[in-house]
């Protein structure tokens, strides 16, 4: 079929291609209706068996296997390990007889039961995340950071973390579809190669590509080789978190693109103008900025930094500052130049500034004078080109370039603005001048700006037969209604490629397993386009390299480089560039006459699904959103004097208490009936639940983008509301609209209720001044001494002797990103329970992240604390057990039996930290054949019923002390690390061997800020915390 | 009239429980010995009468209880300080206070299975065929007549002694008791 | 005719308490020994193999070394079956045309595994490790059995948790040399058949025992019978 | 069965005069048929067969609701964390509680020779195993894994060489409760032995002469039996008074020996105690009001009896007020600040309505008691039974989710909200003790024969 479709030049008519006999739609629609609950069920389950199986005989032999078993095709077999992995809790009775099925020629590398890892890295928003992947049986089960890579030292962040849950997902497009309907990969093969030719007859004209922004050099170079090729083509790029703001500000401050790279660990001020680089990813970077930041914050007494900032929604950036002041997306641009003007940038426009402002830009103006050289601006990514070169002016003149910032060229292949690419695409494809469009990743349909209406272009342009839209993607979504073609991509995990991180270092991007699902990278569709069709990914990337290594030891070169997971030395050098000191002029865009309230409305990516590429990642899903607690939707952040205006709260808000009280007087924390409110941007509308959300600047609304989609998997759709849809291009991270009350409800998950510490001071805090007087203010309630009690002290039996597992963690550094959340989930096989089951206050996770506001409720003091199991020494779960199911190990674990829990809950309930989580259904997903290969094999799935808890990852600990023993020695510190803190970006949790003094753990435990939580209820936790200290200006009140 | 096969006693019938009690009284001072009074409902003197005072209830009891408690502490000492010691909470492996409820339990159990089945063997219960029912009249023993029944094996029985004597005590009426 | 019951009516009431009493104490005794009997360890009992792989002609016979097939036996939790590549590093010359052998070539031509079924299969949630205890010095034997006298695999104890518990309470009463743990014809220590271990003669196990102890730094029962060690 | 009995039975005594234990003229032979003869009569009561069968339908419901729950878990109760009991730990209490009255009235009172116990103790006994029967199940089902919590609880040498962890309350339940429940019955069919003889011989027809004879074992009345028999009698009740006090005292400790603000108290055992038999002998009431009136036996259950249940009602109930305010008082003495929020959360959390609607249950409501006319009209206290019963329902609810719901750590604060399932299995527990209830009054004597007897006039042997 490939071969006449070769021959002829001309586009394939819709008449020559037989239609399927069952429409992979229906499938798909019978998929959609799975909601919820549901979730946890079988494909088989929801599409009858039997039909679908024959269907995919028919159509594509080839993926046959895949859904009658779709491990056999892979190159791995079910191992002992694998068979693990499904283990359930099933066992007491007879033993049912098991295969196993060994391979028929092993791998030289594999020793069958032990894990492998391989490092490569996960292309994130225009950067690169650098990880080590581990794999049982060439089965990726976990993701971790690379220690080596400078943009990771061994962390990673939430996405990273989640993202092999997406190549787990059973609702991965499955198949090459022609108009929705399945075909052979031959046959798309042909048709586009017949396109090929076509365009090459005429110089590309009408041949468009859309991609997000590319940081891969081997891709770029293709796509540089397609432009030649088809003079006439265009390349767009589309990102809906772009950074055009950066873009055009280092136009307007250095006259060319550059990206700033910041040094936090030199700097003793860093003022953040609403920079929110300790909040997540999508501030390249963030991994090591943040763990330079902290590192400045570890010991009180030596040098801490001090950290303003100005921010418009509330962030955990703005939770860790020293001096945080509210202010409006527009304000932000007035504090800038006020700075500005102090520190000698530009001059006042004669800004009108509340008081509180004028305070904050004051001290900060002087400690910045104080501090020439070892200080730092950041400007925010979503802030005005303006801030960003303001702050660049900034850092001139204090003299910071070189010192504590420097520029280097864009990481970004040839980079764009992207707003403006998109809507020239929008408008040529309405103008008919596009007849292909090649859309790789993304899902423009519903990310563009609300005003491109790129889904009313495309439908013009699919009105026409003759135009084809091919979309790439990992998922079928909205784009893919208009796609003529679609092809499944590959995940990074299955993928060859390469990609660069924020310092421009490049990393190989190579596979952990074959394409699940037969999945292509951009690359090799691209390759399609320079008759590279049937080269493999990783012949194209290894090629790229080879042009670019000069010397003879390529092969030994290729090898180091996938071995340590990045290429050295590919950091781009420094700039030297010259910020100049004109300030560009104000400007803000106001859209007038509507009725309702007239406020801001500012526009974020959601923190734990970001763009909306991760909704339907349950393990994201149902991790608690920083602030808020919320999660399975997003809200809409308004500030609680507000909410009060609008009389959403019942009582007139003075303190967080009250709000507290307020909200939970008579309400069930678990599930929250929010008013909703409906927002106006320019006539467009939507519809979101209000959040009262302390720290909100008064007059504005944020909105959470990536919610609301139509299109998606059984996870993903039916929550939250869908704020791209208003976003218009003008304003596209902050602009104005308009807001009004309406009388619906809709009901919020929420993991937390109250905010308040209630007088329990659960997290202790205190400020350099005050910490230098009364160095031990944590210690006020101290535990009572051992010879109090009646017990016998176990180290007198010889318990608690050889290694003493305990834990410390950092409250100064932690910035409640949430990593260590995912990361228990990934490594410990956590169920998902949805929102249903949220709602009912049944979340399973085991490492929750507290949050905690003190104050003015409209710029409160916020605090962490994560709360794993404190593996009490005096655990008053274990004697309520009637069964023995949960006991102390002689390392001091409070150990967890799943297998001999009858489920009575009763340690749950004397748990007074209550960090134990229940099965109340069969929560477990023990059908889904495809998720099962991604479960950990050391660690137990848990079935109904069954009590569970965080268990300082003890599988990690075993077979740390294996080996140790076999090599006839003691576990050396950090042997052993817990995926929470393994995934940590801030170091700020510290595990290891209290009997071991030369521990990081020992040592810190000896800290006078080290306290346990609940002292005075003599659990003696092994999970202590360090109480935080803050590093306010002396000064402040006077400035 | 006396008759050639053996019989189980001689029973007397009586209307009140003041005439049972002076029958068997009287039955007493004459010296017999083994004889049953039988009364619808706990009849104290008639005990008394026919000189049955104490009974070995009380001491089975006893044993039961001291099996229970032993038992019951035992099992929970060897199982949680001997056979598989375990720390949980902190607890001492011998927490003899946490055992104390499941002894006390214990001992009650056994003490009252005891009493009970040692009480019906006492009482060489069950046994649901009984000479005494042979008398047509008896089933009135369990609503509202007395009864008294010298037994054959007492060594002064005679049939015609005994009738005779039992008739003096004006019974409601006398009859043989066959086997 | 007053009397309702015959006279063995007595009889037969005390005969049929006792009798309840007898049933149940049997009931239960019964149900002790179930729960141990092969019908639910599958101790004992060979299953149906692709090929009846004989280990008595492999290691008695020709003298194999465990390692030979069960290659990851020292360094990972799994001791690992033997792909079927290491079959044909023989039977590529021997047996070539050897009719039982024709799913281990057909396995090999087509590059689908051979499907042996477990014989000693531990519930899911318990996480043994085959390294740790070769290390420390525990025989193949005391868990395997007499592995080279066996043509057809079956498993020797219970695997039941009480049965594990033997040795993790009293390793001493099981541990050999570690140059000795593949070795099946090893004889524990007694008055006639001493063991040498370091220049030393050993007339007892426990003695033996104790030594390899210390020698081998095995943790207390304590630890090793802590529910983590096991249970995850 | 004619109500215009009860009418003239009801009749107040003049001022200062108790009403009689026992109505007037009665005979050994009177006695005896009118007890006897609600069993051994042909024809069945109408009013009999309509409870019977509006109970089997409720039993359904019990069944359904448990077959549910075993194929899904239990989470389609309302439970979470952090309440992680709910109703069916509410009900265990509550129906536990219930019991207690039974043994008191049988064992307490016997030791005390209260004769008056003799009319109400064979009902209450039954009524106390029923009881037991309905709460046993729910620490059954309310685990994970009942199927292995069946017999994981017990020790018994199993092949993983593991035992219960006898630390746990819980376990001190499994025993406190099964010998409860082993002991009650007992002593309940020790007592039923002589009235089997009584309906063996009494019977028409030789089958049921038959059955009744097997279930008396040949009981004749005979002297020594009847002196070993009373000596047993006593001793079980001598060992049953301190049980029924351990009992209910070992379900205080789940919750004493516990962490939890709220539950944990040294005073909970007695609180515990007093209040199971407040609950028990309203359930007395709740049971002998209908039960006399129906079956005619304003005879035998006189005024006397409900007067002296109402006056141990009140009593308990006093003590059960004390301990409110005495767990209020704690709370704010303690100054412990768990305790402090524990008090402040009764009075003004989420749940306090739930509160002051025990309050007004359990304090006010009997505080009616004091009053003669009250004590005397048996429709009265029926309602005042009724609504103590709630209250103590209500009691047990506050306790468990009250207290769970806010402990100690503000963020893990939570909500309980039941489910249908909830109210579904506490309405089927209902109607099974009602089905259970009813057989017993068809097929055995509700009232002890042997022991009215005994209180007759010409019972006594005259000197």
């Amino acid at each position: 079929m490939s071969n006449n479709s070769d021959s002829q030049s001309s586009l394939i008519p819709a008449s020559e291609i037989k239609p399927a006999t069952m429409e992979l739609e229906a499938v798909r629609s019978k998929l959609a209706d799975a909601k919820g609950p549901k979730y946890w069920r079988t494909l088989e389950e929801l599409v009858d068996q039997q039909a679908f199986g024959d269907l995919l005989e028919r159509e594509f032999p080839r993926h046959a296997s895949e859904w009658i078993d779709p491990v056999s095709r892979r190159s791995f077999l079910k191992l002992a390990g694998a068979s693990l992995a499904l283990a359930g809790l099933t066992g007491c009775t007879k033993q049912p007889l098991e295969q196993i099925l060994p391979y028929v020629r092993q791998p030289e590398e594999l020793i069958p039961g032990r894990p492998i890892y391989y490092a490569t890295a996960m292309p994130f928003n225009g950067h690169a995340l650098p990880l080590l992947v581990e794999t049982h049986e060439f089965r990726p089960t976990k993701v971790e950071g690379n220690p080596q890579h400078q943009a990771s030292l061994g962390s990673t962040d939430l996405f990273a973390q989640a993202s092999i849950l997406n190549m787990y997902d059973p609702d991965r497009s499955i198949a090459v579809t022609y108009k929705g309907e399945p075909r052979p990969w031959g046959e798309f093969l042909g048709s586009i190669r017949g396109r090929v030719q076509y365009h090459k007859s005429n110089q590309g004209a009408g041949l468009r590509f859309l991609t997000g922004a590319v940081a891969s050099p081997t891709l770029g170079s293709q796509m540089r080789a397609v432009l030649q090729l088809f003079p006439q083509a265009k390349w767009h790029r589309w990102e809906p978190i772009h950074r055009d703001s950066i873009r055009q500000g280092s136009k307007a401050a250095f006259g060319n693109y550059y990206d700033p790279i910041y040094k936090f660990a030199a700097a003793d001020v860093v003022v953040s103008l609403d920079a929110d680089f300790l909040s997540g990813s999508w501030f390249p970077g963030f991994l090591s900025y943040s763990r330079d930041f902290m590192s400045r914050r570890k010991d009180p007494k030596a040098g801490m930094n001090r950290l303003y900032v100005a921010e418009s929604a509330p962030s955990t950036t703005g939770a860790k500052a020293d001096h945080r002041i509210p202010a409006l997306n527009a304000e932000i641009e007035k504090i800038a130049r006020a700075l500005a003007a102090k520190v000698g940038v530009g001059s006042a426009g004669g800004e009108q500034l509340s008081a509180e402002q004028q305070k904050w830009i004051n001290a900060a103006a002087a400690d910045l004078a104080k501090s020439k050289g070892r200080c730092l601006v950041v400007p925010g990514v979503f802030q005005s080109a303006t801030v960003f070169a303001l702050a660049q002016a900034m850092n001139a003149a204090l003299g910071n370039v070189g010192q504590t910032v420097n520029y280097i060229d864009p990481v970004e292949i040839d980079p764009v603005e992207h707003t403006q690419s998109i809507r020239e695409l929008a408008d040529d494809l309405r103008s008919g001048k596009v007849q292909t469009l090649v859309v790789m990743g993304g899902n423009p349909v519903f990310d563009a700006p609300a005003d491109v209406q790129f889904g009313d272009a495309l439908e013009k342009f699919a009105a026409n037969e003759q135009n084809q839209l091919i979309q790439l993607h990992i998922y079928r979504n909205d784009t893919t209604d208009f796609a003529t073609w679609h092809v499944p991509e590959a995940h990074y995990l299955e993928s060859w490629g390469d990609v660069r991180s924020y310092d421009g270092t490049v990393s190989i991007i190579q596979p952990m397993i074959a394409p699940l699902f037969d999945g292509r990278t951009a690359g090799e569709i691209i390759a399609i386009f320079i008759d590279q069709a049937t080269t493999p990914g990783h012949d194209l990337v290894q090629a790229y390299w080879r042009s670019q290594h000069s010397g003879d030891d390529f092969e030994a070169w290729w090898r180091r480089a996938l071995h340590d997971g990045f290429i050295g030395n590919t950091a781009f050098p420094a700039r030297q560039v010259k910020a100049n000191a004109a300030v560009p002029p104000a400007q803000t865009a106001h859209v007038a006459g509507q009725q309702g309230e007239f406020v801001e409305v500012i526009f974020r990516p959601d923190p734990t699904i970001f763009d909306g590429g991760f909704v339907n990642n349950a393990w994201l899903q149902e991790t608690p959103k920083p602030l808020s607690r919320t999660t399975w939707d997003n809200v809409a952040f308004i500030s609680p004097a507000m909410a009060a205006r609008y009389g959403f709260l019942r009582l007139e808000q003075k303190t967080i208490e009250q709000s507290d009280r307020a909200k939970n007087v008579n309400a069930d924390h678990q599930s929250d009936a929010e008013n909703v409110i409906e927002i106006n941007v320019g006539g467009r509308k939507v519809k979101a639940a209000m959040w009262p959300q302390p720290g909100q600047p008064d007059n504005a609304v944020t909105l959470f983008m990536g919610y609301g989609q139509k299109r998606t998997g059984r996870v993903g759709s039916g929550y939250g509301y869908d704020a791209y849809s208003i976003r218009p291009s003008g304003s596209q991270y902050a602009g104005f609209g308009a807001v009004q009350a309406t009388n619906e409800h809709w009901s919020i998950a929420v993991q937390q209720g109250h905010f308040t510490m209630d007088d329990r001071a659960p997290v202790r805090s205190s400020n350099l001044e005050e910490f230098e007087k009364e160095p031990n203010f944590a210690r006020e309630e101290p535990e009572p001494a051992r010879d109090e009690s009646l017990y016998p002290d176990f180290r007198d039996k010889g318990w608690y002797q050889q290694h003493a597992w305990a834990m410390a963690i950092d409250l100064n550094s932690c910035i409640g990103c949430q990593a260590c959340t995912v990361a228990c989930y990934a490594e410990n096989n956590i169920s998902v329970v949805g929102k249903e089951q949220v709602q009912r206050g049944r979340e399973m996770l085991w490492l929750r992240i507290d949050s905690y506001y003190e104050g003015d409720p409209a710029n409160p003091t916020m605090y962490f604390q994560p709360v794993p199991c404190m593996q009490c020494e005096n655990a008053p779960c274990e004697p309520v057990c009637p069964v023995g199911a949960t006991l102390h190990s002689t390392e001091g674990l409070n150990d967890m039996v799943y297998n001999r829990c009858v489920g009575t809950r009763y340690c749950s309930n004397n748990c007074p930290y209550k960090v134990r989580r229940f099965n109340f259904f069969l929560f477990a997903d023990y059908e889904t054949p495809i998720r099962k290969l991604g479960r950990n094999p050391d660690v137990t799935v848990r079935s109904r019923g069954v009590m569970e808890k965080c268990t300082y990852c003890v599988q990690r600990i075993n077979a740390a002390r294996i080996t140790a023993e076999k090599e006839d020695r003691r576990v050396r510190d950090g042997e052993v690390k817990t995926a929470c803190q393994q995934s940590c970006p801030t170091e700020a949790i510290y595990f290891g061997d209290m009997n071991d003094p030369n521990s990081k753990v020992a040592k810190w435990k000896k800290n006078q800020r080290n306290y346990s939580l609940l002292a005075d209820v003599n659990t003696r936790p092994r999970t202590t915390y360090i109480a935080s200290v803050k590093n306010p200006n002396p000064e402040f009140e006077k400035a | 009239m006396t008759t050639a096969q053996p019989i189980y006693g001689m029973m007397a019938e009586f209307d009140n429980p003041t005439d049972l009690v002076h029958a068997a009284e009287a039955a007493y001072a004459a010296g017999y010995r083994k004889m049953d009074a039988y009364s619808p409902y706990p009849l104290e003197e008639a005990a008394e009468a026919i000189g049955s005072h104490h009974n070995r209830v009380p001491l089975v009891c006893l044993i039961g209880a001291m099996l229970g408690m032993i038992g019951g502490y035992a099992l929970q000492y060897w199982v949680s300080a001997i056979n598989y010691p375990i720390n949980s909470g902190g607890k001492p492996f011998h927490s003899w206070p946490a055992f104390i409820p499941v002894t006390f339990e214990c001992a009650i159990l056994g003490a009252s299975l005891a009493t009970v089945f040692g009480m019906l063997a006492l009482n060489g219960l069950p046994q649901p065929y009984h000479p005494v029912f042979n008398v047509p009249r008896f089933t009135q023993a369990s609503t509202e007549k007395f009864f008294l029944c010298i037994e054959s094996q007492d060594p002064r029985f005679s049939p015609a002694e005994t009738r005779r004597f039992l008739e003096a005590q004006h019974p409601h009426e006398v009859s043989e008791v066959p086997y | 005719m007053a009397q309702i019951f015959h006279r063995s009516a007595n009889t037969l009431a005390r005969a049929s308490i006792l009798g309840v009493v007898l049933l149940l104490s049997a009931v239960g005794a019964a149900l002790m020994q179930l729960q141990r009997s092969p019908y639910v360890t599958n101790q004992h009992i060979a299953p149906d193999q692709p090929v009846p792989f004989s280990h008595q002609h492999h290691v008695a016979g020709l003298g194999l070394d465990c390692r030979y097939c069960h290659t990851s036996v020292e360094e990972s939790s799994f001791a690992g079956i033997p792909p079927t590549k290491t079959c044909i590093n023989c039977h590529a010359q021997l047996w070539t045309s050897a009719q039982l052998l024709e799913p281990v070539r057909y396995s090999f031509r087509t590059g689908k595994s051979l499907e042996w079924s477990r014989v000693h299969d531990l519930p899911d949630y318990v996480y043994f490790n085959h390294s740790i205890h070769i290390a420390k010095g525990v025989g193949c034997f005391s868990c395997h059995g007499a592995v080279d006298q066996m043509p057809l695999m079956y498993a020797e104890n219970s695997l039941q948790m009480e049965w594990c518990l033997n040795c993790h309470r009293e390793p001493e009463k099981f541990l050999r040399p570690r140059e000795e743990v593949f070795n099946m014809t090893y004889q524990q220590p007694d008055r006639h058949h001493p063991v040498t271990f370091e220049g030393k003669q050993y007339l007892s196990q426990i003695d033996l025992g104790q030594v390899l102890r210390e020698k081998y730094h095995l943790r207390t029962p304590q630890d090793i019978t802590s529910c983590s060690t096991c249970h995850r | 069965m004619a109500p215009q009995v009860q009418d003239e039975i009801d009749v107040l005594p003049p001022k200062g005069v108790r009403p009689p234990i026992l109505g007037p003229g009665q005979t050994l032979r009177t006695v005896t048929d009118r007890i006897g003869g609600v069993v051994l009569t042909k024809h069945t009561p109408v009013f009999w067969l309509l409870i019977v069968a509006v109970a089997v339908a409720i039993t359904g419901i019990l069944n359904t609701a448990i077959g549910y729950l075993l194929m899904k878990g239990t989470g389609i109760w309302g439970i979470n964390i952090p309440v992680g009991w709910g109703f069916a730990i509410v009900n265990f209490v509550w129906w536990i509680g219930i019991g207690h009255a039974g043994t008191l009235i049988s064992a307490i009172l016997l030791l005390f020779k209260q004769s008056w116990r003799t009319s109400i103790n064979r009902f209450a006994e039954a009524m106390t195993i029923f009881a037991v029967m309905q709460a046993g199940l729910f620490p059954l089902v309310h685990t994970g894994r009942p199927w292995l919590a069946a017999y994981w609880l017990f020790p018994y040498p199993n092949s993983m060489g593991v035992w219960p962890q006898f630390r746990s309350p819980l376990i001190w339940d499994v025993f406190a409760v099964s010998t409860y429940f082993t002991v009650s019955f007992l002593f309940w069919g020790i007592g039923l032995i002589p009235d089997f003889a009584t309906l063996r011989d009494q019977a028409k027809t030789l089958t049921v002469r038959r059955i009744y004879g097997m279930l008396a074992m040949g009981w004749r009345g005979s002297a020594r039996h009847w002196n070993r028999y009373e000596t047993a009698y006593m001793l079980l009740a001598g060992l049953a008074t301190p049980l029924v006090l351990s009992v209910h005292s070992v379900v205080s400790l789940d919750f004493a020996v516990s962490v939890v603000p709220g539950w944990h108290t040294t005073f909970f055992p007695p609180y515990f105690v007093a209040g199971a038999i407040f609950s028990g002998f309203a359930m007395v009431l709740i049971l002998a009001i209908p039960f006399r009136y129906l079956y005619g036996m304003q005879d035998y259950i006189t005024l006397r009896h409900l007067q002296n249940c109402a006056k141990v009602m009140l009593a308990t109930g006093l003590i059960v007020a004390y301990s409110y305010l005495l767990e209020m008082f704690i709370g704010w003495y303690s100054n412990d600040k768990y305790e402090l929020a524990m008090v402040h959360n009764r009075l003004f959390g989420p749940y306090s309505k739930y509160y002051y609607t025990l309050i007004f249950c359990n304090i006010i409501t009997p505080q009616s008691l004091w009053f003669n006319k009250v004590r005397s009209s048996p429709a009265l206290l029926f309602l005042v039974s009724c609504v103590v019963q709630c209250g103590m329902w209500l009691e047990r609810f506050v306790i468990v989710v009250m207290s769970l719901q806010r402990d100690y750590l503000p963020t893990s604060w939570g909500m309980y909200w039941f489910t249908k399932w909830d109210v579904m299995t506490l309405l089927g527990t209902m109607g099974f003790f009602t089905l259970l209830f009813f057989l017993f009054i068809r097929f055995m004597p509700a009232i002890s024969i042997f022991e009215i007897r005994a209180l007759l006039p010409q019972a006594k042997v005259k000197e």
